[in-house]
């Protein structure tokens, strides 16, 4: 299957703000982006679903919990229940969390503002359709924007995220070092992203189709879009 | 000194948009509720004040509610006591 | 003011001799609804009574210029068939009562406005000047503000990549709250008045938002006589933002523009249906006719008065040929907007508007868009003298210069505003290649190598001391400010703050600034394509100082020859160019250290700014230049100490000449900017300088972890870092 | 068809912190009260239903607060009937 070319959905939901940009940060990786509605229940045979970024339905009510109905959502879940590579990104993620595919929820950050601004994560697993590839405690550099994104659990969710190591990224120093100092909206134990069992599924607050492009921004977004173009590929050739 | 619960309720005036409540109308019907109107969304706060009486404690959790909790330029709030602890 | 015994007309904020000219105009006494009508379309904020003539002096003309002031939002081309189109516009009375409600939904006007002219918004900024935030009243209106433009920006998906943020005792009643916004679209896609021809016949379609009681404002008199009391307090003049709905708005109609369906169209802004349907037939050269009973209302029983005037957020008017109809819906229904069709234009002139099958209005559509009143108010010199007090330039000084630093660093005007503009998205959109601690934002244009550098700047403390000279200043400084980053000033937009014209005083602020403007606009080549007037900033009779707001447009043909503004690496040579002069009247440093807003402001050499954005615009072409920071507020040492602080590099500079220390590291003498230098690359700096005439002096050179001016101060950039960035959460409370 | 008010409330479930509840908390004082305690914000919902009867609606209402008004795995809710129009 040489030259073959994965095909990456991004859904617009009314009040998507980042899926051009992710759109663009699929074709600048080397993949083939395709543009999903969120009226319609139509993958277009796509090898990989990007719920992107934005304020869906205004995130009115809480972030994501609208979109999360969308005729669009019936197919996606049924995707990531095949084994399907799904990322959630900021408000994605806010969705994918409403939807139940990933534990926990968000809410306000701890300091009730948005915050705009690039900021250190940790590799915490390799084991995701966004880090096949990178190295558990290395660091990335990827801005955030969003105002709801202190993400948090019950206590014996977290146990339970810790202990089966579904934790993806942390908010970290440029070193590693994670810390309250390096925590910019609260969330617990420093979470930035999460992965569901399979790691076909994963959220996060960070915006990697924001850090794709040097002259826009830092580029530790491209080897998250790297792995995820390599998983969508074992869709194209399996 | 005894300690007071008190909720705030906090609302948008009639006749503002409420951009939440529509959000929230407009969700309805998908989920198959078809038969819902006129949701607003407002803000509730409840708070537990220590005062010598419930006088006071009212009176303060009034102020509250002016100063800080709403802006009435655009909200109105009611003030109900939970019951005394 | 009013009371109840006025007649309705001086109520409604009408004089006696402008009902008059309704009356002649109609050859009969206007009904109340009408005169609604007029008295929204006749205020100040629509009709620029007050100010029109003074705006008409502004040079307005250019080869690039494609709109100029007149429609919603002026445009200039760039090359390759691309416009880029922007306005400013205020919000700061409503952001007075509701921080946040106030600016969120200033941020939707503008945005709109830029939309109706088929162009994508994409880029946002904000100037305000709030009182000191050591007041907590301060405090509440600069956080909701702050929250506000962020809370609507970051919803709509265009980024908020600058702005300023400038404090003053004179606007703690009243804070000037601006925004600008930039939008791009094709030339050919336009929608200008020459652009689309609307014809008799075309429907008028309303789409967005419903209608309800917000924001009617000075017209709820008229509640009286039809409503009931209780009703009265359901009228708030403050509306609530739904920036998911104009986003909505802003695909929607972008989609309708692309899809050509329309003949026109038209934001909902002041003054509601009633400008946007007396404005579009005006413009066709029209009449129409409208039917109130076909807007979709938020709640029942609104009067045509309240329809008509209501300023509903989150609407617009479009102009469709009938055959186009059924597109406009389809469009609009994707996006799950409502749309109606409320009326049509018509031969002839006349509005005539129908409710419940009968006429309620009917006046000559021009006579409401067009033929307001206009004023020559008078003008007249305050008493105060002008510079008035001692000169700060000649105030000997004696104190330790490095804790004077450090109090100039701090001030809140200087100090770092990372705390605000970290509440805006400015990378959504993926273009921001320099956002708000830059000089000026710049925001490339998809699918080319362009840069739009953009910069809003207002010099009210100089224009409190000299109106003239602190307006010319500000259009120097925003030129001054895109120049830095290697682009071309290319046009401005404006927006003038001022107290109560019906004082002579304020007139004559407004005058002075006006013509400091078109001063600086003809030297610079920089024309006025737009803007916006707000007037009666003022409490008791302590009005706002003169606050005329640029938001300036450059352009970079290659954004990837952007200069950045601070050191980007140790070993190089720094470069002071320009001259420094002993001006220290006005300073940063005269009110934060010496505690006085007095003296005679700096001088302004057209020519010579000029020379020196044509060097740094020749520098960065030639990639000779490795940063540029133009000195501002707190002179050549504050220039320097944000060159380092910014790029985490030290320095070791002195300075030359005779000036008392003091003065040559305040003095805030226009036309200079710190240049940071590649050693390889001196030669070539030195003389493209020489060519344009442009002096220079090398002060020394990047690197190290301490930031020395020799002689002056020693101190490590860290600790600058902290003092500079920690100002404002530190006056707010927060460390 | 009768037409019913309810009131939702929905509030985080206790042990989660409550960022909203904490700012409101940590103004109060330097507005001269220092006297209040556990101040939890949460959202107040209120809406009108078209209902056979009472009960239908009353389930219908409970129906929308567990699959949208709220998200069971951090907030609580409590339905409230107004009363009947
Ligand atoms: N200070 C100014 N300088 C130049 N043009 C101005 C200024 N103020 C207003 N204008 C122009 O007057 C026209 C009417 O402005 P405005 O009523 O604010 O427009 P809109 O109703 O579309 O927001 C616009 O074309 C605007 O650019
Ligand atoms: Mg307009």
């Amino acid at each position: 299957m040489t030259g073959a070319v994965p095909r990456v959905g991004v859904v617009t939901f009314p009040g998507s703000l980042d899926d051009g940009d992710a759109l663009r940060a699929i074709e600048q990786m080397g993949g083939h982006a395709v543009s999903l509605w969120h009226g319609e229940r139509d993958l277009r045979a796509v090898d990989a679903v990007i719920l992107p970024g934005g304020f869906s339905y205004g995130d009115y009510l809480r972030c994501g919990a609208i979109a999360r109905f969308a005729p669009v959502m019936e197919p996606v879940m049924a995707f990531a229940e095949r084994g399907g590579p799904v990322l959630g990104i900021c408000n994605g993620f806010q969705v994918l969390c409403e939807a139940g595919l990933l534990p926990g929820a968000m809410i306000r950050n701890r300091s009730l503002r948005f915050v705009c601004r690039d900021v250190w994560l940790r590799v915490e697993t390799a084991q995701s359709c966004i880090t096949d590839g990178l190295t558990p405690g290395e660091t990335i550099e990827i801005p955030i924007k969003h105002g709801e994104g202190q993400w948090i659990a019950t206590p014996e969710q977290l146990a339970d995220v810790e202990r089966d190591m579904l934790v993806v990224f942390r908010y970290a120093s440029r070193t590693g070092i994670v810390d309250e100092a390096q925590n910019p909206n609260g969330a617990v134990n420093n979470v930035a992203g999460i992965r569901n069992a399979a790691g076909n599924v994963v959220g996060l607050m960070p915006h990697p189709e924001h850090a794709v492009d040097p002259d826009v921004g830092p580029t530790g977004g491209q080897p998250l879009f790297a792995s995820l173009l390599h998983m969508a590929m074992a869709g194209v050739i399996g | 000194m005894k300690t007071f619960t008190f909720e705030v309720l906090v609302t948008l005036k009639d006749g503002l948009s409420d951009p939440q409540g529509k959000a929230v109308e407009s969700a309805l019907p998908s989920l198959g509720w078809t038969n819902v109107h006129h949701v607003r969304v407002g803000k509730h706060i409840k708070l537990d004040v220590d005062a010598e009486d419930e006088t006071t404690a009212l009176e303060q959790v009034r102020g509250m509610a002016v100063r800080l909790l709403s802006n009435p330029v655009i909200e109105d709030y009611q003030v109900l006591e939970v019951s005394p602890k | 003011m009013s009371s109840e015994q006025d007649p309705l007309h001086r109520q409604l904020g009408l004089t006696d001799d402008e009902l008059a000219q309704i009356e002649a105009t109609l050859g009969r006494e206007p009904n109340r609804t009408e005169l609604a009508m007029y008295s929204v379309m006749w205020s100040e904020h629509c009709s620029y009574k007050s100010s029109k003539i003074h705006l008409r002096t502004l040079p307005t003309e250019g080869p690039s210029v494609l709109v100029g002031p007149g429609q919603d939002a002026g445009a200039v081309d760039v090359g390759d068939g691309i416009a880029v189109v922007f306005k400013i516009e205020s919000h700061s009375h409503p952001s007075a009562i509701e921080p946040y409600q106030g600016a969120a939904t200033g941020v939707g006007g503008i945005v709109r406005d830029i939309v109706s002219m088929g162009a994508r918004p994409v880029a946002l900024l904000d100037p305000l000047l709030f009182g000191p935030l050591t007041e907590e009243r301060n405090r509440w209106l600069f956080a909701g503000v702050i929250a506000g433009i962020g809370g609507y920006g970051n919803c709509i998906g265009v980024p908020t990549v600058g702005g300023e943020i400038r404090f003053a005792d004179a606007h703690t009643a009243d804070p000037t709250v601006d925004v600008m916004c930039v939008g791009v679209a094709r030339v050919a896609e336009l929608v200008t008045t020459q652009s689309r021809t609307a014809q008799a016949g075309s429907l008028m379609v309303l789409y967005g938002a419903s209608t309800g009681r917000d924001g009617i404002g000075g017209v709820s008199v008229l509640a009286s006589a039809t409503l009931d009391d209780g009703a009265e307090g359901s009228r708030p003049s403050v509306q609530i933002g739904d920036p998911f709905a104009e986003k909505l708005l802003i695909e929607a109609s972008l989609e309708l523009i692309a899809a050509g369906s329309l003949e026109g169209l038209q934001d909902l802004g002041g003054a509601g249906i009633t400008c946007a349907v007396s404005e579009s037939a005006a413009r066709a050269g029209m009449g129409a006719s409208l039917d109130l009973d076909a807007v979709p209302l938020r709640e029942p029983g609104l009067v045509p008065f309240e329809i008509l005037t209501s300023e509903s957020q989150e609407r617009m008017l479009a102009i469709v040929h009938p055959s186009k109809i059924d597109d406009v819906r389809a469009i609009c229904d994707r996006w799950g907007l409502t749309t109606a069709v409320i009326g049509g234009l018509t031969p002839g002139g006349t509005l005539t508007v129908r409710s419940g099958g009968a006429v309620v209005a009917e006046v000559p559509a021009s006579s409401l868009a067009e033929d307001g009143p206009v004023y020559e108010r008078p003008v007249a010199p305050p008493a105060r003298t002008m510079g008035n007090g001692e000169d700060p330039t000649f105030v000997p000084f004696e104190k330790d210069l490095t804790e004077a630093v450090f109090t100039v660093l701090t001030a809140p005007n200087v100090a770092s505003k990372r705390w605000a503009f970290e509440q805006y998205d400015r990378v959504v959109q993926g273009n921001t290649v320099a956002g708000p601690d830059s000089d000026a934002a710049v925001v490339r244009v998809t699918g080319t190598l362009k840069g739009l550098a953009l910069s809003t700047d207002s010099k009210s403390r100089f224009g409190r001391l000299d109106p003239f000279l602190g307006a010319a200043h500000a259009v120097a400084e925003s030129a001054r400010n895109v120049a830095v980053t290697g682009a071309i000033p290319m046009a401005i937009t404006n927006c003038l703050n001022f107290g109560n014209p019906e004082r002579p005083e304020v007139m004559w602020e407004l005058t002075e600034s006006i013509r400091g403007i078109r001063e600086a606009c003809l030297a610079l080549d920089t024309p006025v394509t737009g803007g916006n007037v707000s007037l009666y900033n003022e409490s008791g009779d302590s009005a706002i100082w003169p606050t005329p707001v640029i938001g300036m447009l450059g352009l970079l043909e290659d954004y990837r020859l952007r200069i950045p503004s601070s050191f980007p690496r140790p070993g190089l040579a720094i470069y002071l160019m320009g001259e420094t002069f002993a001006e220290l009247g006005g300073s940063e440093f005269a009110e934060a250290v010496l505690g006085v807003v007095a003296g005679k402001p700096p001088a302004l050499d057209l020519t010579r700014e000029r020379a020196l954005h044509r060097l740094l615009v020749a520098a960065a072409r030639g990639a000779v230049v490795a940063s540029a920071h133009d000195c501002g507020d707190g002179g050549v040492a504050i220039a320097l100490l944000e060159s380092a602080i910014g790029g985490g590099h030290g320095f070791a500079v002195a300075l030359a000449g005779d000036l008392p220390s003091h003065v040559a590291l305040f003095s805030e003498s226009a036309s200079r900017a710190v240049l940071s230098v590649d050693p390889a690359d001196e030669e070539a700096l030195v003389r493209l300088a020489a060519e344009h005439g442009v002096p220079v002096a090398r002060l020394g050179e990047t690197g190290g972890p301490r930031a020395l001016i020799e002689g002056l101060v020693d101190v490590p950039v860290d600790e600058l870092r902290d003092a500079w960035e920690g100002a404002i959460p530190r006056l707010l409370g927060e460390t």
